[in-house]
């Protein structure tokens, strides 16, 4: 089917957040990205799209310095938020990832309650100094992912015996609970339900007023629905990157077309 | 569709320079000062325990080492036809039994002709350890053509000379505040000077069972004994306590009689070990009619004593194995026992083999236990078989420790350190397995 | 001999009749296994059970009976005059036989009816041990072969097969219970007739223990209380120093081998710190004694506290050391295990490292840290020679660590290597300590279930 | 099973010179040498009195005399016949480090010192001194610190007996203030709890390090480790005698005890080797004035007492007591 | 938008699998499934739809015993499979779980190598008794699974090292390996990118000749594409089954209509 987009075309020119120049990545002598140029505009919705494989997730780990903690793990090239550099000695890893959230492929919820699961961020940030505070910030992200609703009864409850949606909006309200300025999503919605899905859709579009959000998808539906632009990837390079938009009515590369029309076209 | 229709978004998301605000920086370098504090808390704990075991390491070798080294003394012996077979049967039975001491006594009457009174030739012959008409008899016995010669052979020294040429017995105090008395000094220093005194490296150490005689004394009986031992106790601790491990944290349904065998395992853990002793001597001695001091019953004793720590360290490790990979190898038609065999006990084998180190590591250098069952012994001969007499390293380190004598100290030392050497040997292999086994996902 | 080959015969049965079982139960369903009732591992399994299991038991039955059920046919066959004595007359009379039947020298001049019944007992001996290999041999291939015969699709194989390793595995966790019946059994008939001799009440709640009791009848007492008290708390005492040494070092160490250091690092630390667990507890007791005491008391000395030479606080330093391995090694390896995207989720919100491992790591690895510590005040409750040697055996109730106290542990092993006596309350008060640390200790391990299982929480 | 190998039990005090003997014994390669352990007196004729059979053993050795209430459990369990050899004598001494001043103590002393209660002004009070001057001014002044075995211990048995009783005697205004027989009995036997008596376990290499480590202190232990630490020891004379080999031997100095090996006469014969092993015990090369038990620090008897060992260990004349 | 569905309509009569009767399901006292009943065709794809939390996975699991698992899970009410009672006597839950094979909803490869996965089944089950044979089984699944191309040359690597829709159909291939008569799938393509979704989908396609085939989905697409009975769940309740194009063109119940228009209408 055709790309059922329900998202503004043609945006003015915005402030750039993040930059990539040539970013290289390499797990030991293997290598996932193939220097990736890319710019992330601020205020903007920007999806990743491509194959399976194809380095999404681990470009989107590039943004917040998460590929740190993976061993073997190389970056080259240059990444930058607000103009510094992200691998750069001024930025501090704990900072930027506050300032650049996540949420995972699978769903991860800590060991703790529902509460001290949403809590933690905060809590680490001292964003909250009271009780009332805490407990404020934590209704309202809940209320935010579309949790709230299910979990307010039990709170206190460990977040692993949710579903695996619960899970996965649990692990959102977590990440929106610090309120960074950017939100990186690795297919959030991929264990979500339709009605969920929808929520975080909205809830993403509303978010950006604020926020930059990166999101990887392998849903072009969702892709084009929240994004404003739309990068696709093959094979560790970035084919293209483009107003959601034009890419899906008028994509440039052939790989890019084949990859969107597929059998849906 | 959920509405979220809230005016007061941006209540709860700040200015969105907050984490580059001075406050949050500020913060920012407290939290990375006590992230420094908690590294260096970890360095530390490292630090203080390494530095504990090179004190303790340091102070063992540095009291050792001189063990492995034994004073000797050459002479000059007459194997006397007339005195040793005076038959000229050179039958075995008769060469064991004759007077070498004598022949000795003899040899050290040439070399110091000054002495001739009783009490000098007496205290001359303590130059020499009483096993040296021994080692004389083992000479002849292994060629009986040395009857009729005379030849220049290094005898064992006695431990007080040892001590002396080690400089443990210190010269230069009054004569009856030391073991060796100016005859023996004197004497020392003249076959020192005609080089008929060293030390060399000490086999006996090595080859030797116990004795009451710390140049005689060896580990060798201990060491055979330890391994018989911790032989049975590993054939029987590991798998039982595997299996059982394995029985309550995969098998078994959560009852009262569960949670009964759980606390009761860990309650052993907390039973003084000498308690298993007194078990060992009531069910396995004087019910069952084993054989006292020997390995099977300490291993027995020893198994049920680390029983305990793997079946808690084994349950622990399988705990942290995820049920996803439980329910992985379910999905596909994998039996219970096959999921645990295949995937479960893999993963979870570091931990296991961690638990097995400690335990093991526990039962190496345990004696409290093996004191109620005989196995805290004077034991001359190297066991044979599981069930002869035998003692351990730990118990031989004990009783060494325990005796008068001088050169038992340094003699324990070096016990020590070969307990320990096969304490490292026993890691040495689980970290390879360790290694083989662990992976983090 | 024979015995030795009858276990090899039946290991190969085993074998062998795996694999005709697995490819029966294949070949009953023409290859297609979804038909059979269990997989066909399980029908190995079956076959090689029935080969091996009921020879393996009457090898065991025999090993266990042999020498018990030849001395009484030998016993039966000998004359009267021999075996109509007591029972001290027999024990004798079977020493002679053995040491016959095994070619000793007894040195002196044996009655020939006992030589004769010595070789007796060696032909009986041999004839069974023969008798036993052909018997089990034959049952080993007829278990074989039945087994065999039963396969059809139908048949539970997997049911019959768990059956049997389950009973093995819980045969395996039974013998927990029964070490704890071995080992109440072996104290509560002494303790027993302890707290004849000693009023229980005095016992548990006496503030004062000095069991200088007279061994002697033609010696004269001295005071004899037996207030357990001062031991449990100078056990508490001890306890408590050595884990405030034991767990924070440890589990720094295990978070620090675990998180921070390299792979390489990591495996070159672990087991050497595991060898402070192996080092024999004489050598801590002589650096605890010779080392750690003075020392501690010089500090004291220096800073004007009264330090007692034999002080807890030595006796406590040195054993958490020694239990440092049961605390870093366990730990190790459960925060090894916690998952990594656990720890990503942490650093996602910009948590540092170490707020990562207070805040999630941690409480991941809990059930088994716990498990390490539990462990670990179980080996400082048990250890006895340390304390022994470094602080003392003197009985004072305190909570200065710089005093000497001594622990329950301690006290049994002395009263028991010591001079003893049979019925002297001094000896039996080792059993009734005994007892009574065991029934402490269950409870404190019950209360422990009670709250580990309250705050377990699973995670994946 | 059949045993061919002899088993000895009990005393760590005979331990060492029952096991020197044992490996003599084996050295002459006719026998196995024999297993000696080391349970201590009271755990050693519990096990020796255990019954008869290879599963029992057949020597017991003792730092003290046998009891009457052991001998009859012998009995009940069929041990009826035991051979008792007195092997020689064990001195008790009280030494100190070489770095500390050396001093001398009568035995009334050291009661006053490590005692309980003591007479102060015609009363038993709780000990009160600290320091070894309040005792008697001429002794030094340290604090009272005496290292020693603890009550379980053989050693503390004798040492109760010899020096604490004996000391007990020697102070007058004791029988003065306590008639009752029992009641100065226990007075003169209790040693006092407050930390001025240390119970150091049984390891008596332990107290000499620990005397090297702490000058002031005094420790209690058996002769043999004074003899092998003579560079580093210096032992106090009690009522004026020196701790010597000979002045031990002839029974002057005052803390001194009997060592004995019991021997069960129905296993003679049926366990190989029992008669020549105590035929080799009570030789002259081995428990004489210069042999070789002398050299392992065993005081050796008198002749008279001796030969009579000797005669014992040929009939093997069963103990009546 | 509406439901764009490829897939046949008003199928004949067919032989039914599994029948679940009054199935009810408690965790500890919390009750999941509230009394289902529901046929599964053979050689047949039922998708399972509804929002999170429904107990579609919870009644997955219990058409092969893998509830049997969960320390409090109880199951009440009949399920049969070819008429044989599940949870009866004759039926061996490990071979059950052999004829009915499960993907999950997480991808959880063992940590093995990637061949050692796929050929982990097969072997256990005694499928193939020679090196050829299994490495032919092993190359058959993971080309039915689309993953052959992407890991042919890193078969000795290990399976956890694969990115999130790689790992994922890895779990199929494995599951396939065993070849089972049913399959069920807990949201099977949630990790996958199009191509890979439309190659799994194909393969179910394929697999329908031959095998039965259960499949939890969030998305109504995929539902409306690949299956030809639709059953709905909402809170604990089996709300309606039908033909697929009958739920989505003309759903009877108000609480489907509403799920499955909710903003996609
Ligand atoms: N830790 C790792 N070690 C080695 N290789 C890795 C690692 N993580 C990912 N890869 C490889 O890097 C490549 C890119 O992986 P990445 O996870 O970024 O893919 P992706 O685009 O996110 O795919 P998907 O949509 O399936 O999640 C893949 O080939 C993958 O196998
Ligand atoms: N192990 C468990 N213990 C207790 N409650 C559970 C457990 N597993 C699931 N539940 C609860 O049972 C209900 C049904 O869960 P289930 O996993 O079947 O939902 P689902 O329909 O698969 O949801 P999703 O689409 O999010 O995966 C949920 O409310 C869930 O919280
Ligand atoms: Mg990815
Ligand atoms: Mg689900
Ligand atoms: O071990 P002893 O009985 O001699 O103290």
């Amino acid at each position: 089917m055709g790309a059922t987009m329900n998202a503004p075309s043609a945006l003015p020119a915005v402030p750039v957040k993040m930059q990539a120049r040539d970013v290289k990545v390499f797990y030991g002598a293997k290598q996932a990205l193939k220097g990736i140029n890319l710019d992330i505009q601020e205020n903007r919705v920007m999806a990743l799209i491509g194959p399976s494989g194809c380095g999404k997730s681990t470009f989107l780990r590039c943004l917040n310095r998460m590929n740190d903690t993976i061993e073997n793990c190389r970056v080259e090239g240059r990444l930058t938020i607000d103009g510094d550099d992200i691998y750069g000695r001024d930025i501090d890893p704990v900072q930027l990832r506050a300032r650049v959230g996540m949420v995972f492929q699978k769903p991860n919820p800590f060991p703790k309650s529902i509460y001290d699961n949403i809590a933690y961020g905060p809590r680490i940030h001292g964003m909250a100094s009271h009780r009332d505070e805490m407990d404020e910030v934590v209704q309202k992200s809940l209320q935010r992912a579309g949790l709230w609703n299910e979990v307010k009864d039990r709170l206190r409850e460990p977040g692993t015996g949710l579903s695996g949606g619960q899970q996965q909006r649990l692990c959102i309200a977590r990440a929106i609970a610090v309120s960074p300025d950017v939100i990186l999503m690795d297919e959030p919605c991929s264990a979500l339900d339709p009605i969920a899905t929808a929520h975080i859709e909205e809830l993403i579009d509303e978010l950006r007023e604020n926020y930059t959000i990166v999101i990887v998808t392998h849903n072009m539906q969702q892709a084009a629905r929240v994004s404003q632009k739309t990068a696709f990837f093959h094979l560790g390079d970035m084919v293209e990157c483009d107003d959601t938009e034009e890419i899906f009515t008028n994509p440039r590369d052939e790989r890019t077309q084949g990859y969107i029309t597929g059998r849906y076209g | 569709m959920t509405e979220l229709a809230d005016p007061d978004v941006r209540a709860v998301s700040p200015a969105r320079s907050r984490y580059q605000s001075d406050e949050f920086v500020a913060r920012l370098r407290r939290r990375y000062a006590a992230e420094q504090r908690f590294k260096y808390a970890g360095m530390a704990a490292i630090g203080l325990a390494s530095l504990m075991l090179v004190v303790l390491l340091g102070s063992i070798i540095s009291q050792g080492y001189t063990a492995f080294q034994q004073t000797s003394i050459a002479l000059d012996i007459t194997f006397d036809a007339a005195e040793i077979d005076p038959q000229g049967t050179r039958n075995p039975e008769v060469l064991a039994q004759a007077n070498y001491a004598k022949l000795i006594r003899d040899s050290l009457g040439t070399v110091f002709p000054e002495a001739t009174s009783r009490a000098d030739r007496r205290t001359l012959s303590d130059l020499l350890s009483s096993g040296a008409p021994f080692e004389l008899a083992m000479m002849v016995r292994d060629d009986p053509s040395l009857v009729g010669t005379t030849k220049r052979v290094w005898l064992t020294a006695s431990d007080d000379v040892d001590q002396f040429m080690k400089g443990f017995i210190p010269r230069n105090v009054a004569e009856t505040e030391r073991r060796v008395n100016d005859v023996q000094v004197a004497a020392i220093d003249r076959l020192a000077s005609k080089d008929s005194i060293e030390k060399s490296f000490n086999t006996t150490l090595f080859t030797a069972g116990d004795s009451r005689e710390p140049e005689l004394a060896g580990i060798w009986g201990a060491i055979v004994g330890s391994f018989m031992t911790l032989a049975i106790t590993m054939a029987l601790a590991v798998p039982i306590g595997v299996s059982a491990a394995i029985y309550l944290e995969e098998f078994a349904p959560k009852r009262w009689w569960t949670d009964l065998i759980e606390v009761n395992i860990n309650n052993l853990a907390a039973v003084p070990s000498i308690v298993f002793g007194l078990l060992g001597l009531a069910v396995f001695l004087n019910f069952f009619g084993m054989p006292r001091s020997a390995p099977v019953v300490g291993g027995v004793v020893l198994a049920l004593m680390t029983l305990p720590i793997i079946i808690i360290a084994t349950r622990a490790a399988l705990k942290a194995v995820p049920p996803s990979i439980r329910e992985a190898a379910l999905g596909i038609g994998a039996s219970p026992l096959q999921t645990v065999l295949h995937h479960v006990l893999p993963l979870a084998m570091p931990g296991i083999l961690t638990g097995t180190i400690i335990g093991m590591a526990h039962a190496l250098g345990e004696t409290a236990p093996l004191l109620m069952i005989g196995m805290v012994a004077f034991i001359v001969d190297i066991p044979g078989g599981f069930t002869d007499s035998a003692t351990v390293l730990p118990v031989q380190i004990y009783m060494w420790a325990d005796s008068p004598e001088r050169a038992f100290t340094e003699r324990t030392s070096a016990a020590i350190m070969i307990l320990l050497g096969f304490l490292v040997l026993m890691n040495g292999l689980a970290v390879f397995l360790r290694k083989k086994f662990e992976r983090r996902w | 001999m024979q015995l030795t080959v009858l276990l090899v015969v039946l290991a190969v049965l085993a074998v062998v009749g795996y694999h005709l079982g697995r490819s029966r139960a294949a070949n009953a369903v023409g290859g297609r296994i979804v038909q059979l009732h269990s997989v066909p591992a399980y029908y190995g399994a079956y076959v090689a059970l029935w080969a091996g299991l009921p020879a393996f038991l009457l090898f065991v039955a025999w090993g266990v009976s042999e020498g018990w059920l030849v001395m009484q046919m030998v016993l039966a066959g000998l004359p009267d005059r021999l075996t109509s004595v007591d029972a001290q007359g027999i024990a004798l009379l079977k020493a002679d036989l053995l040491n016959l039947a095994h070619g000793l020298n007894t040195g002196r001049q044996p009655d020939p009816a006992v030589v004769a019944g010595a070789e007796h007992y060696n032909a009986l001996r041999q004839l069974g041990d023969w008798a036993v290999l052909g018997f089990g041999s034959a049952l080993a291939v007829a278990g074989l072969w039945y087994a065999r015969e039963r396969i059809s699709p139908r048949m539970r194989a997997r049911n019959q097969v768990e059956r049997v390793i389950n009973i093995v595995l819980i045969g395996c966790s039974l013998v927990a219970i029964l070490t704890t019946v071995g080992i109440v059994l072996s104290l509560v008939f002494e303790a027993a007739r302890f707290f004849m001799a000693v009023n229980p009440l005095e016992f548990l709640f006496g503030l004062h223990w000095s069991p200088q009791m007279a061994i002697r009848a033609d010696q004269v007492g001295s005071s004899g209380s037996f207030g357990a008290v001062p031991l449990f708390a100078g056990t508490l005492l001890i306890t408590v120093i050595a884990m405030l040494v034991a767990v924070p070092v440890g589990l720094m160490a295990a978070i620090f081998m675990s998180e921070y250091a390299t792979p390489r690092m990591r495996t070159a630390l672990k087991p050497i710190l595991e060898v402070l667990a192996g080092i024999p507890t004489v050598v801590y007791g002589f650096f605890a004694a010779l080392t750690m005491a003075p020392f501690v008391r010089r500090i004291g000395d220096a800073v004007g506290l009264d330090v007692s030479s034999e002080s807890a606080l030595a006796a406590g330093v040195v054993m958490g050391v020694m239990i440092i391995p049961f605390v870093s090694s366990l730990s190790d390896d459960v925060i090894n295990a916690v998952p990594q995207s656990l720890r990503d989720g942490s650093y996602g919100l910009g948590a540092t490292k170490s707020e990562t491992i207070k805040l999630v790591v941690m409480p991941a690895a809990l059930p088994g840290i716990v498990a390490a510590v539990m462990l670990a005040v179980s080996r400082a409750i048990g250890e006895t020679m340390i304390v022994t040697m470094a602080a003392g055996l003197s009985a004072n109730l305190t909570a200065n660590p710089l005093e000497a106290v001594t622990t329950v542990t301690t006290q049994i092993a002395t009263l028991l290597v010591g001079d003893q006596e049979f019925d002297s309350p001094k000896t039996l008060s080792a059993f009734g300590l005994g007892l009574v640390l065991f029934i402490v200790t269950l409870t404190l391990n019950m209360i422990a279930l009670r709250v580990v299982q309250k705050y377990r929480e699973k995670y994946d | 099973q059949s045993r061919d190998q002899i088993r000895a039990v009990g005393s760590s005090t005979v331990f060492p010179f029952t096991t020197a003997v044992a490996e003599a014994f084996g050295k002459t390669g006719k026998f196995k040498t024999p297993v000696v352990e080391s349970t201590g007196t009271g755990g050693g004729l519990k096990l020796f009195c255990g019954g008869v059979g290879p599963q029992h053993p057949d020597i017991a050795n003792a730092s003290r005399r046998i009891k009457k209430s052991e001998v009859d459990q012998c009995a009940a369990n069929g041990v009826a016949e035991i051979t008792e050899l007195k092997i020689g004598f064990d001195g008790i001494v009280m030494a100190s480090s070489k770095a500390a001043k050396h001093y001398d103590f009568t035995r009334a002393q050291v009661w006053k010192a490590l005692a309980k209660e003591v007479p102060v002004n015609g009363k038993m009070v709780a000990n009160p001194y600290k320091k070894w001057s309040d005792v008697d001014p001429s002794l030094p002044n340290y604090d009272i610190e005496v290292l020693g075995p603890p009550p379980t211990s053989g050693t503390r048995d004798a040492f109760n007996e010899l020096m604490m009783e004996g000391g007990c005697h020697q102070v007058k205004e004791v029988a003065a203030i306590l008639t009752d027989e029992k009641a100065r009995s226990k007075a003169c036997l209790s040693i006092r709890e407050d930390g001025a008596y240390v119970e150091a376990g049984e390891n008596d290499n332990l107290i000499v390090q620990k005397l090297g480590a702490n000058p002031e202190a005094f420790g209690v232990f058996g002769y043999s480790f004074l003899d092998q630490n003579k560079d580093k020891l210096q032992a106090a004379k009690v009522d004026t005698v020196v701790p010597s080999y000979e002045l031990i031997s002839s029974g002057k100095y005052p803390v001194s005890r009997s060592l004995y090996v019991y021997v069960k006469n129905a296993h003679v014969g049926v366990i190989p080797g029992i008669r020549e092993l105590i035929g080799e015990y009570t030789s002259e090369r081995a428990m004489g004035e210069e042999g070789y038990l002398a050299d392992k620090g065993l005081i050796a008897l008198p002749k008279a007492d001796r030969d009579a060992a000797r005669v014992s260990a040929v009939n093997l004349s069963p103990l009546k007591l």
